[in-house]
């Protein structure tokens, strides 16, 4: 154990929302000269944690202790003065100015009311030196690669010379050598003192760069300690909690009859790597992998929202699987997306516009315009089916709970009868009940002929559906595992070759 | 999302497109009339564009930290107006009338800034508002009446040293200035990486309100130099003064290179070679003895390509064409599948 | 509804005309375009005082309801429709558009009410009269005048035209009659015409340009002197504003004579010129406007009642009687 | 879970609001039109302002449902007098043939637009800006800045008749509300649009053809504009270039935002703009009649839009 004394201590945080709980207990304490490594399930509540840290939220409960004594962090230019720096996840840049303005932005070096370049340069030219970059301070954002730009967003931390530095999903865009040149970027500062906190998905990344681990869980640090005394499964384990084995929701059923949809090595740069499957009909295939293994960007490139650089689609048609071009096959799928409230629903409009929007075809009137009362008892016959909750069906969809906000997105799609649909974390956000039913409705969907993939974080959702799962990881399909896969088969894939433990 | 390999005609565009077809433009006239390519000729297109100048300046400004104010012409209009009624109908000395012009330009830009940052409205709205009424004021204190202005400041006019006028001076050291502070003062910086991303600016900690706020002001101030500029050249106010103005400058602005969407371009040489190139027009075609309408073909033909140039900088129009083009080749063979990989 | 109101008004007219003569209330709805220089002003600063004269000496009440329609077509047309539903007895209108003001006039024949165009003629509809200057006298006068003057100096001179708006009539019968007279003159030549859509900064860069293009011209012929001060200012930027007798003077033929245009002309620096004598149209305005409220024939040929101006130069600028442009000193 | 929430309260009094105001407004001017001009309230001067209206509401639909779409269309008035133009000069093959080109010009303009807004992704304001510019230049070098007037009697036989005492004109007005609202409420195309203007992403996964969508929106608004050409050229009896008066376009924007369409997109419904339109008239009407200035009439306005779109704002409950 070391002796230091820790830099940085959190101590049984608590943030609550309203009545939402975001933090029950989180602790975290931080030393210096070494990385530490913060692990949990999306929603665990790091990201709370760190805002916490970083002065943009405010806790409820809890102490912050910096160097032993007790400190405010009211604003994120407090939490600069006592020497935290942020290297965000989404690359906050500004593409038409150079390195150097994007580093030193808010704090620019003037000499008689002007900027002065000549200093602006050196200080950043040093940052970038102890960084090992090779590209100029002059050179202008958009023309730098993204592990470049990841770079300028770690010399903008540094600028302000932080004791502790937190990195946010450093990775996600980085390529192998990008990396690798991180990993040599963190071993420095951790040479020179500096604590750093390290957020990611992936566990291969820690083993290599940490020297401590905390895991959260629901809003509390569930284990710390040092990551020499992990394996990776233990993380794993300890990230997803117990995986109550509930009874399937139908048995694992092998592939049968022809593929309707066969996927072929499409790739885009910087997301997926040559992705092929098939599905079959009436099956349940599982997307299993970490959040950031590609599993959302595979689902968005079949149906065309994002673009492919290459790669083919095939989709069964007239007894053939015959090409289809990504925004083709999209009016094939009923597309449930991560983001609910954002892609999914057009909040501000009634239920039963929400639910008719994909079926205009069912509810039209004798002169093609929309029957306003076809319309209603469409959206009411689904909303008896999905036993949606609601006072009126005419309500503005933002006015329903998740889970029945769900059920409307499930609606809309079920309406058109696709034989294809991708469920992308369909159940984030949802209550147990909630839960439940969604993933009954999903069952169904199955039973009814539909091949479904359904990618998920949660494990015990997974295991109660799946008829096999595509084990994703970095953009690409690095495996398949069948349905009667236990627990810690599928834990183990996740930690598995290709993470490099 | 930018690939940073794609040079060829998009970066060729951007670097040097506008000044190929300025040349172009010149060669065309310096060919078709006998009296364009002259010196004195030159200086006659200096100081007729000098007041757009000036005025896109501030327009340049704004449209750096992607914003807009189209309230412009009617604050030039407004704002000179207090001159020349201080000085015809009091007596004011045209030092403090213009003095006073200056800060009622200073202050109706404020008005713009807060309406816009204050009150959170959409710029093109609020300055769309601010145009219509401020338009209106002035009109009802001059009684939409041409009025001309005391000979003694009219001959400013045409104040000259040596053979350069002095507005040409002024409108090059308001360019000059506003050049510097957009590029070398921490204000500039900021506000050109405002126009870059608001909310990534805001994440970073620039005050982003505050420094939109003193580029609607600043607007505000060019505007009503512009309108002195203007005022003075001509000899007298008029419901003409400013019309249209908005217009011209966001002409000036996007042909001279700077985005629209903001945080791209510089003011100079942006603003002058934009300022120039419409200027050469009407200079050239005035010449030729074309039809004077013309020009309004020619200016709104040379503001789509200078969009076109700007919306395949920006991106748009590869990205989209890429998302098109990803259709999938029938003859591709099928080759192996998932099914059959490797299992941990 | 129509035939109702015109039936009232038939019996209104009727009532009103045998009855014995008394002050009685006369409603003038005037309908400018713009107001965009000081002879609109001027006008309706006589039309309302030679109203209130010529009104008292024949037991006519004026009462004037006055819009102004910002040199838009559409909103004049609106603005006389809300004249016409107003009811008033009369309506004068300047046009912004000669065209288009003829719908306005069928507009207010069907109400039955008189309609009077003021200074700018209808070139589709006849009004029940036209009162205004008479511009093509106006720039005959001028030219004429301009082209002895050459003459007489032995000048050949070649001019740049300064037109006004192309949808004006004054200024294309003004531009007509230039033409007319100079183009055989043999002494004067137009080498170029600028419309400036009467926006002084057209004058203003028309002028500079025109010169730039034809640096030989020695005259010039503006259609309004209104915007004289941006000529001036063009003129005095290519050293070319001096007076007669001076190597660099520009001849200068002119229309309306501005206040800024007599004291160019007292200095020299304008030629010729023709007063557009707003005195003199408000006076006719009125008059005819009384015989129409006494259901009285206004004597004027063909509907048409013209006030012709006076010719300006040199010589005579001190001496006109009632030029409503001289300044007040 | 079903109860309203904050935001939902904040809704509905916005909604209140926006219909509140403009109607106490209005109520407010008519109360003082009643003191002050009696005249005001003659059946004449109503249908005189409803045929004011009539062309002004054509063409705040179109931008209305270009503004929902997330859109602007500055090219409006421009396009209105270049239709007007090019179909009076085609009405010497008779008057059908008039009326068609001008509604067929009109959306072709719309056509151009649409493409480079839709298919180019160039900013709508600054590419309307550019049609403006050159559409307005061609209308004048078309015409010589002159008017054409000269048509067959039976154009204005047909556009300024009256039956029943209401004018053509504002029947047209009527029937392209109706149209537009039935095509906006419950039309497949008025859900789209009403998709992309809320949220274009959304409308994505929902697979709207969004470029398609808004190219559309881009030739209603065209061939509105050819319309209100048709309906202006006969009330004036003339087509010319200065039809499309700088000061149109503002009053259509005005129009538009009074009547509560969003310029964020998504909301706002055609009636709004045909009562934002009739709004505006009425304000430059009765201070008309009042005998307030045009050029206060100007401030009014100016300070309306403001006022209406910060109204709209602060009661919008949550930021944009």
């Amino acid at each position: 154990m070391s002796m230091d004394k820790p830099v940085l201590e959190l101590v049984d945080i608590h943030k609550r929302f309203g009545s939402a709980v975001a933090l029950a207990g989180a602790s975290l304490t931080l030393r210096a000269g070494e990385a530490h490594a913060l692990m949990g399930a999306n929603g665990a509540g790091k990201s709370t944690l760190m805002n916490i840290l970083g002065g943009i939220l405010q806790r409820s409960e809890g102490q912050i202790r910096l160097g032993g004594t007790a400190i405010e962090i009211a604003s994120p230019r407090d939490a600069r003065r006592h020497g935290i720096s942020f290297v965000h996840q989404e690359l906050n840049m500004l593409p038409s100015m150079t390195v150097a303005e994007n580093v030193l932005i808010d704090e620019l070096p003037t000499q008689g009311g002007f900027v002065s370049r000549k200093r602006m340069r050196e200080r950043v030219a040093a940052i970038l030196e102890r960084l090992g970059c090779r590209f100029s301070p002059d050179d202008t954002v958009e023309t730098l690669g993204m592990g470049d730009r990841q770079m300028v967003e770690v010399a903008r931390a540094l600028a302000s010379d932080p004791r502790i530095l937190i990195f946010d999903e450093p990775t996600s865009s980085l390529s192998e050598r990008e990396k690798r040149r991180l990993f040599e970027v963190i071993g420095r500062l951790k040479a020179a003192g500096t604590a750093v906190v390290y957020i990611t998905h992936f566990l291969d990344e820690i083993f290599e760069t940490c020297e401590r681990v905390t895991v959260m869980r629901n809003g509390q640090t569930v284990t710390s300690g040092p990551l020499a005394d992990y394996r990776p499964h233990d993380i794993v384990t300890h990230m997803l909690g117990d995986v109550k084995l509930e009874e399937r929701l139908r048995p694992p059923r092998a592939p049968e009859g022809e593929p309707v949809l066969e996927v072929d090595r499409i790739s885009r740069q910087g997301a997926l790597d040559g992705v092929s499957f098939r599905l079959h009909p009436g099956e349940i295939v599982g997307l299993w992998g970490l959040l950031g293994s590609g599993r959302t960007e595979i689902l968005r490139a079949l149906v065309g929202l994002d673009g492919l650089d290459e790669g083919a689609i095939r989709l069964r048609k007239d007894g053939r699987l015959q090409p289809v071009a990504p925004g083709d096959l999209h009016a094939e799928v009923g597309f449930v997306t991560e983001d609910r409230r954002g892609e999914g629903l057009l909040l501000p409009l009634p239920v039963a516009s929400n639910i008719s929007f994909a079926n205009f075809d069912k509810v039209l009137g004798p002169l093609g315009l929309i029957d306003r009362k076809r319309e209603r008892r469409f959206g009411e016959a689904f909303a008896e089916r999905l036993k949606i909750k609601l006072h009126a069906i005419s309500q503005p969809v933002r006015t329903l709970s998740g889970g029945n906000q769900q059920k409307v997105v499930f609606a809309r799609w079920l309406g058109t009868a696709p034989r294809l649909f991708f469920l992308d974390e369909p159940t984030r956000g949802l209550d147990v009940g909630a839960k439940g039913e969604i993933l009954k409705l999903t069952a169904a969907l199955a039973e009814g002929g539909a091949s479904v993939l359904l990618a998920s974080s949660e494990l015990e959702e997974m295991m109660s559906l799946c008829d096999r799962y595509l084990i994703v990881q970095r953009g690409r399909i690095v495996g398949e595992l069948p349905g009667t896969a236990d627990k810690e088969t599928l834990m183990q894939a996740l930690s598995g070759p290709g993470t490099g433990a | 999302m930018r690939d940073n390999q794609s040079t060829s005609f998009g970066q060729l565009a951007r670097r040097h497109g506008f000044l190929i077809v300025l040349v172009a433009i010149f060669a065309v006239f310096t060919l078709a009339t006998d009296h364009f390519a002259t010196f004195g000729n030159f200086i006659a297109m200096l100081h007729a564009m000098a007041p757009v100048v000036v005025m896109s300046c501030g327009m340049a400004l704004v449209v750096l930290a992607g914003k807009l104010d189209i309230s412009i012409g009617s604050v030039a209009f407004l704002s000179s107006t207090f001159a020349v009624l201080l000085m015809n109908n009091h007596g004011v000395p045209p030092v403090v009338a213009f003095a006073v012009t200056l800060a009622a330009g200073a202050a109706l830009g404020a008005l713009n800034g807060f309406i816009v940052v204050g009150l959170g409205i959409n710029p093109l709205i609020a300055t769309l508002g601010t145009m219509i009424a401020l338009r209106g004021v002035a009109l009802q204190l001059t009684n939409a009446v041409l009025i001309p202005l005391p000979e003694s400041v009219r001959s400013l006019g045409n104040l000259s040293i040596g053979p350069i006028f002095v507005d040409i001076l002024v409108a090059a050291v308001v360019v000059i200035a506003a050049d510097q502070l957009h590029r070398r003062t921490v204000f500039g910086r900021q506000l050109n990486a405002i126009g870059n991303g608001e909310e990534v600016a805001a994440k970073i900690g620039i005050p982003v309100g505050r420094r939109v706020f003193v580029a609607f002001v600043l607007s505000g101030l060019f505007a009503s130099i512009g309108g002195i500029m203007s005022l003075i050249q001509v000899g007298s106010i008029s419901a003409y003064l400013g019309r249209g103005m908005e217009f011209t400058a966001v002409a000036v602005v996007v042909v001279g290179g700077i985005s629209l969407f903001g945080g791209r371009g510089t003011i100079l040489p942006g603003v002058v070679l934009g300022a120039l190139t419409f200027e050469m027009i009407a200079n050239g075609l005035n010449q030729m003895s074309a039809n004077p309408y013309a020009y309004r073909l020619v200016t709104g033909a040379i503001i789509f390509v200078a969009m076109y140039v700007d919306a395949m900088k920006s991106g748009r129009i590869r990205s989209r064409r890429k998302k098109l083009a990803v259709r999938d080749e029938p003859g591709r063979s099928t080759g192996t599948i998932a099914e059959t990989t490797s299992r941990p | 509804m129509r035939v109702l109101n015109k039936a009232l008004f038939a019996a209104g007219c009727m009532i009103a005309a045998t009855l014995p003569a008394h002050a009685k209330d006369f409603t003038v709805g005037l309908s400018w375009n713009a107001m965009d220089n000081q002879l609109p002003v001027k006008w309706q600063e006589y039309l309302q005082s030679e109203g209130a004269k010529q009104g008292a000496a024949a037991d006519v009440n004026f009462k004037w309801v006055i819009n102004v329609a910002d040199a838009d077509p559409t909103r004049q047309a609106a603005n006389i429709e809300d004249l016409i539903n107003q009811g008033v007895d009369l309506i004068i209108a300047r046009a912004e558009d000669a065209a288009a003001i003829g719908a306005s006039i069928r507009a207010a024949k069907e109400a039955g009410i008189p309609f009077m165009t003021f200074d700018r003629e209808s070139s589709t509809t006849k009004p029940t009269v036209h009162v205004g200057g008479d511009s093509f006298d106006q720039g005959k006068t001028t030219a004429e005048a301009f082209v002895a003057l050459l003459k007489d100096r032995g000048v050949t001179g070649k001019c740049i035209e300064l037109q006004g708006s192309l949808t004006d009539v004054n200024a294309m019968n003004r531009s007509k009659a230039w033409h007319e007279v100079t183009d055989n003159s043999g002494v004067v030549t137009t080498l170029v015409s600028v419309p400036t859509e009467w926006n002084p900064d057209l004058f203003r860069s028309g002028t500079v340009n025109a010169l730039r293009a034809n640096p030989d011209a020695n005259c010039m012929f503006l259609a309004s002197d209104f915007a004289l001060s941006a000529v001036q200012s063009a003129l005095e930027g290519a050293d070319r504003w001096a007076p007669r007798g001076d190597a660099k003077h520009v001849w200068i033929a002119t229309q309306d004579v501005f206040p800024e245009a007599v004291t160019a002309m007292q200095g020299g620096f304008i030629d010729v010129g023709t007063t557009y004598d707003a005195y003199a149209h408000a006076q006719e305005a009125i008059r005819v406007a009384i015989e129409l409220a006494k259901g009285e024939d206004a004597n004027c040929p063909d509907g048409v009642c013209l006030a012709k101006g006076r010719l300006a130069t040199q010589e005579n600028i001190g001496t006109l009687e009632n030029l409503w442009s001289r300044p007040a000193n | 879970m079903l109860a309203l929430t904050a935001e939902d309260r904040g809704a509905l009094l916005r909604k209140a609001v926006v219909v509140l105001v403009p109607l106490v407004v209005a109520l407010a001017l008519l109360a003082v039109m009643q003191w002050q001009a009696p005249n005001f309230f003659r059946p004449n001067n109503l249908i005189n302002i409803l045929v004011q209206t009539s062309s002004l509401g054509v063409m705040a639909i179109g931008m209305c449902i270009v503004m929902i779409g997330g859109g602007i269309d500055l090219s409006i008035p421009a396009n209105m007098a270049f239709s007007a133009v090019i179909g009076a000069l085609a009405m010497r093959w008779g008057v059908p043939v008039g009326i068609a080109v001008m509604l067929l010009t009109g959306a072709g303009i719309g056509l151009f637009n649409g493409v480079a807004v839709a298919i180019f992704g160039m900013t709508p304001f600054v590419v309307t800006l550019a049609t403006m510019t050159v559409v307005g230049g061609a209308t004048v070098w078309i015409t010589n800045s002159q008017s054409i007037s000269d048509f067959p009697e039976i154009f204005f036989d047909i556009m300024l008749a009256r039956p029943g005492g209401i004018p053509v004109s504002v029947i047209i007005l009527l029937v392209v509300a109706v149209i537009a609202s039935m095509v906006m409420s419950s039309t497949v195309f008025g859900r789209w649009l009403y998709a992309v203007g809320l949220n274009p992403k959304a409308a994505r996964v929902a697979r709207v053809p969004l470029e398609r969508v808004l190219l559309l929106t881009y030739v209603i608004s065209g061939l509105l504009a050819g319309l209100a050409a048709a309906m202006l050229t006969a009330r004036l009896g003339s087509a010319s270039a200065n039809l499309g008066n700088d000061g149109v376009v503002l009053d259509i924007v005005s129009a538009c935002v009074v009547g509560g369409i969003s310029i964020y997109g998504g909301s706002g419904r055609p009636i709004g703009a045909v009562l934002g339109a009739l709004f505006i008239i009425l304000i430059g009407n009765s201070l008309n009649q009042l005998g307030v200035s045009y050029f206060m009439n100007l401030v009014v306005k100016g300070v309306a839009i403001v006022a209406f779109i910060c109204l709209d704002r602060i009661t919008a409950g949550r930021a944009r």
